[in-house]
């Protein structure tokens, strides 16, 4: 049984290979794959022409359901963003160097989360062809947009937590875009001769490197939990019951951390299994990302928790006549079905023989994400279903178009990922030959692996002639 | 008062005060404050009072080709005369025939113009004038309170006379034939006129 | 603002549809339309414009809305020559009041399916032809038609139309005039004529302090809901009075009452005697006013009798008794609901012997105040004359039929057969607005212009302060050149006809006005000519010197009448008849189609309204569609359940289902008129429309019910919230 | 766009103006409906449609949720009524309550809107600039009264057909999709009256504005007004009630007085009076 | 004198620390640590031991970056705020703390990233050509140390390399 998290007798030029080998050659599948992310899109693009041509209406929204699946999906996606960066940074802060061969396609994630989370705010524009007069810029009129509105701060937050995190993914990348490019020829040669900005890895390089890259994961520390924070306040800031929660921002953190891990946990088997990266992405780290998981579906069932003793206890009928709602009306079954895939489901990622067994995993995974799908339709409809005003209550199903916008968002999401994991490695090389360095040199990993180690294990750990040189 | 009104005329464009900063941050940074400061700076330079902005408007071909010249300029009349609306309602209105009939049965009746004109009154057929000065559908603009406030008033205006408060947002119409569109009038042109001239800067006034 | 002394004419000669600014639509943009093309839109230059008609502002014109038989006096706003809006006439009856029909009329006015010239049958279907081949067609097949055997058949129809259509009639040697209305107060006006001596005096809600009604809905449909909800504003102010409202199914005005009564349909009468007999016996309110004959009735009618016969529990009786006792003046009224059984008339006697006994007479039901001129007095219908009618047509009493105002194709039920009743008189014609189902029936039909396109008067059914001739007149120019107004079309026939009497007339306008200047001074007010014209056109009403009535009490037999069983029909049905749909009439206007029924909130589709037990019986839930069958036929519709319907009845909005009436009425809704069966008011002769019984059964069809509103209850939410009328009356009475 | 100018006059700028602002607004349009004369009748409701522009959108879309009823009558049971099979039928008929946009003083929906299409005009009204929006709908989802309704189509061609469109309102805009919209307390009619009070060079006086729906009520349940004006009927009946505005929770020394403002506790500070409605006991 | 540039490959880093040790302690005269720049696949932890710590300035970038988007930020969203046309108030005042906190803080962390990047762009001489001896081999596992000296220490520095047991010297003549 591995308990290594990797292995430090990998030898560098394997690893420039391993990594190398996975981003050519693409394969009957990455096509098929790739085709059927793009006929995704287009499902999607058909229904937005649609909407875009005879408006909103074909959407099913209504009134008084003013937002539903759109807003839901964009506070999803932009959950699935934050445990990329967010995870990254902090691991790198707190020094933990698993991270280092799994950190790569989480930043790919977040940034192409980001790049699908922004559509939807503007996909549910009723006109959207003005969309960029939320943005503030200089115009005779004399007129600005209003920087009270929360969706101008989801703006503001967006357009910096992009710039930055796809920033932060590019300067992590330049070394690897150097081997890359002394690697390629023809096409690949000259992107990557652009892209590497002429690194040659001198130690000058490396030292205002190592800077930058601290300096800019202490940056995406707090913007990543701002940003968040800030989607929350679409809601929080409002005076709708079920919106109007004091504890939205960190719960709305944990859950993007939450729905971030679950989908690090799904990239991690798919990319260990396709691109036999079993040497990089290994079961230990994938243990350990389990484990984190499980904290944080922890602390975000503790915080679903007392928002409902909050609101039960409280003395506000409203609020609480919408937690009846949603406990037992016509949204019951999804939320039901959101607490048992966020708060129960977890539970097997505290047994180990399920932690690393992959199909469990990636099946668990998928789950955990769709709970926290859920629940973020659990936060946007069932609000505006049963809000202050019984005349306006209403139930709505979405529609078709909508269902297909969503739908078509993961297949802009896949096709992206896929064109990455082709085109940039999915794995940093530089840094996980600096894990191995680190691991080899200083013996980290040993203390560790004795405080792991089972009598069973010895024996296959004790053999290194396993792992060349 | 509106609160936000006595202020809008006190605007002066200057850009954010900023520090020594280093060499590169200089450097950098005057590229992006260009982007919001500069042009800010330029869009809220002081307007004269008149609303300022030009256009190259395009010849637009009318039933009859009026000749604002002849009758505005050379004989003089009041444009008010004929846009007798003005100073009572939204629209300037187009003259009646019978107005233009209450001369032309006696003046230049054999203009080939006036023979068309005779020709429409005595078949009792409405003349349909092609909009030149058009505004979109949402803004609604309304003649009866400029002429008021800047003819009838003459509130902090030096006008001469009706004409000049007309080429405000008209041109100089008795130059022309067919009247044209010369100014712009979008609505950063009525803005700046409004912030000039403190006017009201409700949204609703035009938009409703 | 409202018109001077101008020339309407010539305003509406040179008024061009449009003016200056003629399209102001399309607000906001899509970024291809936001580029103005300079030069795309057209400026209307006028010809000769009047000097108060200024483009961008409106002007004020008063007129009559014909939208239901009231008859409220209106003001349009008029702009560029178009018609945009429509206010009460604070001058009229209705006061500055309107409701949602007569806002609704102006859809009437503009509607896109109007007919807009006239038509004939040729081989089957109806052909656009010209006017002069539609009068050719009226000499060789009206005039031809003997004496004596042409009819017409109209709605209420009042003033000089009435006059001209009475002369015509005359000329023609046919006294057959049917004045048919689906939605009427006859059976009712018959009781008062027999009993009071006047069939329409005057209701005081606003003197009362109880009103106790019996399917009476005054803030609906009966007799003339804009002025009774004046009033009712008034008797709910001050010392405020209390509204009862004893009916199977909630009407609106049941939706306002502070005790609302259910009573099994056609019991209505029972009750009322149930309530004498507790006033008589607890209350020891003197019976002298009453026969022996009718307190011997009303000592048979104990309480456990009438809750018996009725449902109405005992201690709902002694309630409304203790209130009609202790506050006074009362004032008891019958409608709809009651009238329309076979014993209607006894429902509605009941009811008057009430008012007998409280002493109202006299005192909230007074004299009214009846017009000196009789001829232009309102030919009120009622649907007897529907009745009379089919039977006369199917005998083949007519060669010709003219029909107006009408649309009893629609509105008949299955029974008569009227379709085909209608198809054997051998030449129909139809002067209408809208291509109805009656309209669609006949052989020739002649184009109306709209009442705010056409000069007229009318006098309204219901006057119970003045006495006042409304005007007409038009808003704006016609919409079609091809239509006609009534007055115009008879004018016409008149002249055609060689009455000598007419021949001096251009147009209908010109006889009014010669005939308003002809009327007595005491009218004109010392005003003459185009003075009084003006003003009378001005005002939009010409007040006229009443004839003061009086009322005498002559209680017939108070007696209630039968009860039927169903047998295989269980339930009843009631036809309710509310203010979007009315009649049926308003079907074609999307504002009240789409308007939410003022008790279910549903809207666009037609309904059954079912009592909880009655569904659960049933095994239904809101939205299932049920099939309500009579012995006539059968309808489908959506179940709405709530507690404002007798546990025995189911209720169905009439007013849709439409086969014809163009593209918002048509395929709406089903006609519950269609399934009534052939049961008559034993004494009036009156259709009874609320006699039928029917069964009930599943479809096993659901769909979501089209209606507004979530919540139907406020969950605590004190939105509206209710206090007790002694706290009202201590802070804010009188 | 000076430094200056923000420096020198801060504290305006940062003074909240809920507090004493209203002294600085030309009018407050305001309203108090006596819910004891409302009869539910809907005339109001239609009223609007007609003078508004309001498009009817068909059975289908009204049923979906899609329709526009800026004034809408909402009709409630009263759950005694309804609670238990206990009692057979209602002994009172609905409550009814004509909703309308209430116009907050403090309104939810202005801080939310991403574009400042909706802002407090100098009348006191809460405006909605249809040409401005992007409908990205936050403004209806932030308004507890559900006030605000969303043009999910473009309706000119399929409401309007001709002849119909040529009873449009030229006064206001048709709003095309995409657009949400509201209740403008009729801006048109505001600004008309004003005009004309201009023009004849006086102050605005009570009975100058009226609203559709005032207008057309039959039994004057609705009065509209100028609640700066001393002398007008709605201030009258303001006072009468006790109800102020500024004031989340009107005290009412007797507690017996009718009037209260729909979800008072929110602290939106509506324009708009209800008056609790009367049964008898 | 003709100067050049000498660049030796190691196999680890132990051997190419050796080497700069040596000429720490002046093993050739007149090349100092300083003249050294190291080539590596990986940045070594304790590369300040061998080379010195040579500082960054990157930092200092972030810093004025973030003072500089928090203050701009601010005042950038107030001016727009005191001279927007109509001011959506609700009850609010006219600059907003909250929001434009909220947004300040944006501001100052997007101004400092961008900062940061550019200063180092700027610092690590990126977006300049290759050295004309970069060798491949030290993006993939060697490490490499280079020098620009004088003609004259060049044999005796490939003297030490090859001490050092170095796999592979370039050498280029200094422009």
């Amino acid at each position: 049984m591995q308990t290594k998290d990797i292995n430090e007798n990998i030898a560098w030029a394997k690893i420039n290979e391993d990594v190398l080998r996975s981003m050519e050659n693409p394969r009957m599948g990455y096509w098929v794959a790739l085709a059927a992310c793009v006929a995704m899109i287009m499902c999607a693009v058909l229904a937005e022409i649609y909407q875009y041509q005879v408006g909103m209406g074909p959407s099913g929204l209504n009134w008084p359901h003013m937002w539903d699946l759109y807003i839901a999906t964009f506070v999803f996606w932009i959950g699935m963003s934050h445990s990329g960066t967010l995870l990254s940074a902090i691991l790198h802060i707190i020094q933990a160097d698993w991270r280092k061969p799994i950190y790569r396609f989480a930043e790919a994630m977040t940034l192409f989360s980001l790049m699908t989370a922004g559509l939807f705010p503007i996909i549910h524009l009723g006109r959207v062809w003005n969309m960029y007069w939320v943005l503030p810029y200089v115009s005779d009129r004399g007129i600005w947009p209003n920087f009270r509105s929360p969706l101008v701060w989801d703006a503001f937050a967006i357009t910096t937590y992009m710039t930055s995190s796809a920033l932060f993914l590019f300067i992590g990348m330049i070394p690897d875009l150097a081997i890359c490019r002394d690697n390629a020829r023809g096409w690949r040669q000259k992107l990557y001769t652009v892209l590497s900005l002429g690194w040659q890895g001198d130690d000058r390089q490396w030292r205002h490197f190592r800077r930058i890259y601290l300096m800019m994961a202490c940056f995406l520390i707090p913007l990543a939990v701002s940003v968040h924070s800030i989607v929350s306040a679409d809601f929080a800031m409002s005076i709708m019951p079920g919106w109007h929660v004091t504890t939205f921002p960190p719960y709305f953190v944990a859950g993007a951390l939450y729905s971030g891990c679950a989908a690090i946990i799904t990239l991690f088997i798919l990319l260990r299994y396709f691109f036999r990266f079993d040497e990089y992405m290994t079961i230990p780290i994938m243990e350990k990302t389990c484990k984190l998981t499980f904290a944080i579906a922890m602390v975000w069932t503790y915080l679903n928790l007392i928002e409902f003793a909050a609101t039960w206890y409280g003395h506000d009928p409203v609020a609480k006549e919408l937690l009846i709602q949603k406990f037992i009306g016509p949204h019951a079954p999804f939320f039901w079905t959101m607490l048992f895939c966020g708060s129960v489901l977890p539970f097997t990622l505290a047994f180990e023989k399920l932690r690393r067994h992959m199909p469990t995993m990636f099946v668990v995974s998928l789950f955990l994400n769709l709970g926290m799908w859920l629940e973020r339709w659990m936060i946007v409809t069932p609000t505006l279903s049963f809000s202050h005003q019984p005349f306006a209550w209403d139930i709505m199903w979405p529609s078709m178009v909508q269902w297909a916008i969503v739908f078509g968002s993961f297949g802009w999401f896949g096709m992206l990922f896929l064109i990455f994991v082709k085109v940039f490695p999915s794995v940093s090389m530089y840094e996980v030959k600096e894990m191995v360095f680190h691991r080899r040199h200083y013996h980290s990993d040993e203390l560790e692996s004795k405080f792991h180690r089972r009598a069973g294990d010895r024996q296959s750990d004790a053999d290194p002639s396993r792992e060349g040189a | 008062m509106f609160v936000s009104n006595k202020f809008l005329s006190k605007r002066r464009g200057k850009g954010v005060g900023q520090g020594k900063v280093s060499q590169c941050l200089a450097m950098f940074f005057s590229v992006l404050a260009s982007v919001f400061i500069v042009a800010a700076a330029q869009a809220e330079v002081p307007n004269a009072k008149p609303p300022t902005g030009t256009h190259s408007g395009e010849d637009v071909p009318q039933p009859i080709e009026f000749p604002h010249d002849i009758h505005a300029d050379i004989n003089g009349i009041n444009c008010m005369y004929c846009h007798t609306y003005a100073r009572r309602s939204k629209v300037a209105g187009i003259p009646p025939t019978s107005k233009c009939m209450g001369c032309h049965s006696i003046i230049a009746t054999d203009k080939p113009r006036i023979k068309k004109l005779t020709e429409y009154w005595e078949n009792n057929e409405t003349i349909l004038w092609n909009k030149v000065h058009d505004v979109p559908d949402f803004v609604h603009f309304t003649h009866e309170k400029h002429l008021q406030r800047f003819v009838f008033k003459n509130e902090g205006m030096d006008v001469a006379n009706v004409s000049e408060v007309c080429a405000f947002c008209h041109g100089d119409v008795k130059k022309m034939t067919v009247a044209k569109k010369v100014k712009p009038l979008n609505m950063g042109f009525c803005v700046r006129c409004h912030e000039a001239n403190d006017g009201p800067s409700d949204c609703w006034k035009c938009h409703k | 603002m409202s018109g001077s002394d101008i020339n309407r004419r010539d305003f509406l000669k040179f008024m061009g549809l449009g003016g200056v600014g003629a399209a102001t639509l399309s607000g906001c943009d899509m970024p291809t339309t936001i580029t103005l093309e300079e030069g795309k839109e057209k400026v209307v230059a006028y010809l000769a414009p009047e000097e108060y008609a200024i483009p961008g502002i409106g002007v004020t014109f008063a007129s009559t809305c014909k939208q239901c038989p009231s008859g409220c006096g209106v003001h349009g706003r008029v702009r560029e020559g178009r018609v945009l809006k429509l206010e009460g006439n604070p001058d009229a009856l209705n006061g500055k009041g309107l409701c949602q029909m007569g806002q609704a009329s102006l859809q009437g006015h503009y509607n896109p399916d109007r007919i807009t010239q006239p038509m004939a049958r040729k081989g089957g279907a109806l052909e656009p032809v010209t006017w002069e081949e539609a009068w050719k067609l009226m000499k060789e097949k009206a005039s031809g038609a003997a004496q004596g055997r042409s009819a017409w058949f109209t709605g209420t129809v009042s003033g000089h139309q009435s006059v001209l259509l009475s002369a015509l009639n005359k000329a023609w040697g046919s006294k057959d005039h049917y004045v048919y209305e689906a939605i009427n107060n006859a059976v009712g006006e018959a009781v008062n004529k027999s009993v009071l001596g006047d069939a329409a005096p005057a209701y005081r809600l606003d003197k009362a302090k109880v009103v106790l009604s019996f399917g009476a809905d005054f803030l609906g449909t009966w007799v003339s809901p804009v002025h009774f909800s004046r009033e009712y504003s008034k008797f709910r102010t001050g010392d405020r009075g209390v509204l009862i409202q004893v009916e199977p199914k909630m009407t609106l005005t049941g939706g306002n009452a502070d005790l609302w009564v259910a009573a099994r349909p056609g019991t209505e009468g029972v009750v009322a005697l149930g309530v004498a007999n507790v006033l008589l016996s607890k209350n020891q309110v003197d019976g002298k006013q009453l026969p022996q004959a009718a307190l011997d009735v009303i000592s048979q009618y104990g309480v456990d009798k009438v809750t018996e016969i009725s449902g109405v529990p005992g201690d709902t009786l002694v309630r409304i008794a203790k209130y009609l006792n202790e506050r006074s003046p009362s004032l008891v009224l019958s409608g709809e609901s009651a009238h329309g059984h076979a014993n209607g008339y006894q429902n509605a006697m009941a009811a008057m012997m009430l008012n007998v006994l409280l002493g109202n007479v006299g005192e909230t039901i007074e004299a009214s105040n009846s017009m000196a001129f009789d001829e232009l007095k309102a030919k009120h219908g009622n649907s007897k004359a529907m009745l009379d009618f089919a039977a006369a047509a199917d005998a083949g009493k007519y060669d010709v039929v003219f029909f107006t105002g009408a649309n009893p194709v629609y509105t008949a039920p299955d029974h008569l057969a009227m379709a085909e009743k209608v198809a054997k008189v051998p030449f129909k014609v139809a002067l209408s607005m809208f291509p109805d189902e009656t309209t669609m029936a006949a052989d020739l039909v002649l184009p109306l212009s709209s009442p705010y396109e056409e000069w007229g008067t009318s006098v309204s059914p219901y006057q119970p302060t003045d006495a006042a001739i409304s005007m007409s007149q038009p808003l704006m120019k016609p919409l079609s050149a091809e239509t006609k107004s009534l007055g115009d079309i008879l004018l016409s026939m008149l002249k055609y006809q060689g009455i000598k009497d007419y021949e001096g007339f251009d147009d209908y306008y010109a006889y009014l006005r010669s005939e308003l200047d002809g009327l007595p001074g005491s009218v004109k007010a010392g005003k003459d000519g185009d003075e009084f014209w003006s003003a009378a056109v001005q005002r939009g009403v010409i007040k006229v010197p009443t004839k003061a009535g009086s009322l005498k009490v002559n209680l017939g037999d108070v007696s209630p009448g039968g009860h039927q069983s169903g047998g295989d029909y269980p339930m009843h049905l009631i036809p309710s008849s509310n203010q979007t749909m009315y009649d049926g009439r308003n079907a074609n206007l999307p504002w009240l189609q789409e308007a939410p029924d003022q008790i279910t909130k549903i809207f666009w589709d037609s309904w059954v309204e079912m009592h909880p037990k009655a569904a659960a019986k049933l095994g239904v839930k809101e939205g299932d569609f049920v099939r309500v069958e009579s012995d006539q036929g059968a309808v489908e519709a959506q179940v709405y359940i709530y507690k404002g319907v007798h546990v025995n009845a189911v209720a169905i909005p009439v007013g849709r289902g439409h086969e014809e009436y163009g593209r918002y009425a048509k395929g709406n809704g089903v006609n519950p008129l269609k399934i009534l069966s052939s049961i008559v008011d034993g004494k009036s002769g009156e259709l009874a429309t609320h006699a039928t019984r029917v069964r009930i059964s599943k479809v096993g069809r659901s769909e979501e019910l089209p209606r507004l509103g979530g919540s139907e209850v406020q969950v605590g939410r004190r939105l509206v919230n209710t206090v007790s009328a002694d706290v009202f009356k201590r802070t804010e009475g009188a | 766009m000076s430094l200056k100018n923000i420096l020198e006059n801060w504290s305006h700028y940062r003074r909240a103006h809920e507090e004493g602002g209203h002294h600085e607004y030309e009018h407050m349009w305001g309203m108090a409906i006596d819910l004891n004369k409302c009869t539910g009748c809907n005339a109001c409701s239609v009223a609007c449609y007609a003078e508004n522009n309001l498009p009817t959108v068909g059975k289908d879309r009204m049923r979906k949720g899609q329709g526009l009823h800026w004034l809408r009558m909402e009709r409630y049971w009263d759950e005694p009524d309804l609670g238990g099979d206990d009692k057979e039928y209602q002994e009172r008929g609905g409550s009814f309550l004509p909703m309308m946009c209430q116009h907050c003083n403090a309104a939810t929906c202005e801080p939310v809107c991403p574009v400042a299409a909706t802002y407090h005009t100098p009348d006191g009204l809460n405006a909605q600039v249809y040409n401005r929006c992007i409908g990205s709908r936050y403004c209806s989802n932030n308004c507890p009264y559900r006030l605000r309704y969303f043009n999910f189509y473009s309706y000119y061609e399929e409401s309007w057909p001709e002849p119909l469109n040529m009873q449009l309102n030229p006064d206001l805009s048709v709003r095309d999709k995409g657009v949400m919209e509201k209740c403008t307390f009729c801006i048109q009619r505001i600004r008309t009256g004003k005009d004309a009070a201009q023009r004849e060079g006086r102050e605005v006086k009570d009975g100058d504005v009226v609203t559709a729906c005032a207008q057309t009520c039959p039994t004057e349940a609705i009065v509209f007004g100028d609640l700066l004006d001393k002398d007008a009927q709605v201030t009258k009946l303001w006072k009468a009630q006790e109800v102020e505005l500024g004031r989340a929770k009107q005290d009412k020394s007797d507690g017996e007085l009718r009037g209260y403002r729909v979800l008072e506790g929110l602290n939106t500070d509506p324009c708009v009076m209800y008056m609790d409605r009367v049964r008898e006991a | 004198m003709k100067r050049y540039y000498v660049m030796g490959l190691f196999s680890n880093f132990e051997e190419a620390f050796s080497t700069i040790s040596e000429i720490r302690q002046h093993a050739i005269p007149g090349v100092t640590v300083d003249d050294v720049t190291l080539k590596s696949p990986i940045e070594h932890p304790e590369i300040e031991e061998i080379l010195g710590d040579r500082g960054s300035p990157v930092p200092k970038f972030s810093l004025f970056g973030a003072i500089f988007g928090a203050i701009f930020g601010f005042l950038f969203l107030a001016s727009a705020q005191a001279n927007f046309l109509t001011q959506p108030q609700g009850g609010k005042a006219i600059i907003t703390l909250p929001s434009n906190i909220v947004l300040s803080y944006e501001m100052l962390i997007l101004f400092g990233v961008l900062s940061t990047v550019i200063g180092f762009m700027i610092n690590a001489r990126l977006m300049t050509k290759r050295h004309p001896l970069y060798s491949e081999k030290v993006s993939l596992d060697q490490v490499g140390v280079m020098l620009e000296l004088d003609e004259k220490n060049v044999d005796s520095l490939k003297e030490l390399f090859k001490k050092h047991k170095v796999l592979e010297i370039r050498e280029e003549v200094s422009q």
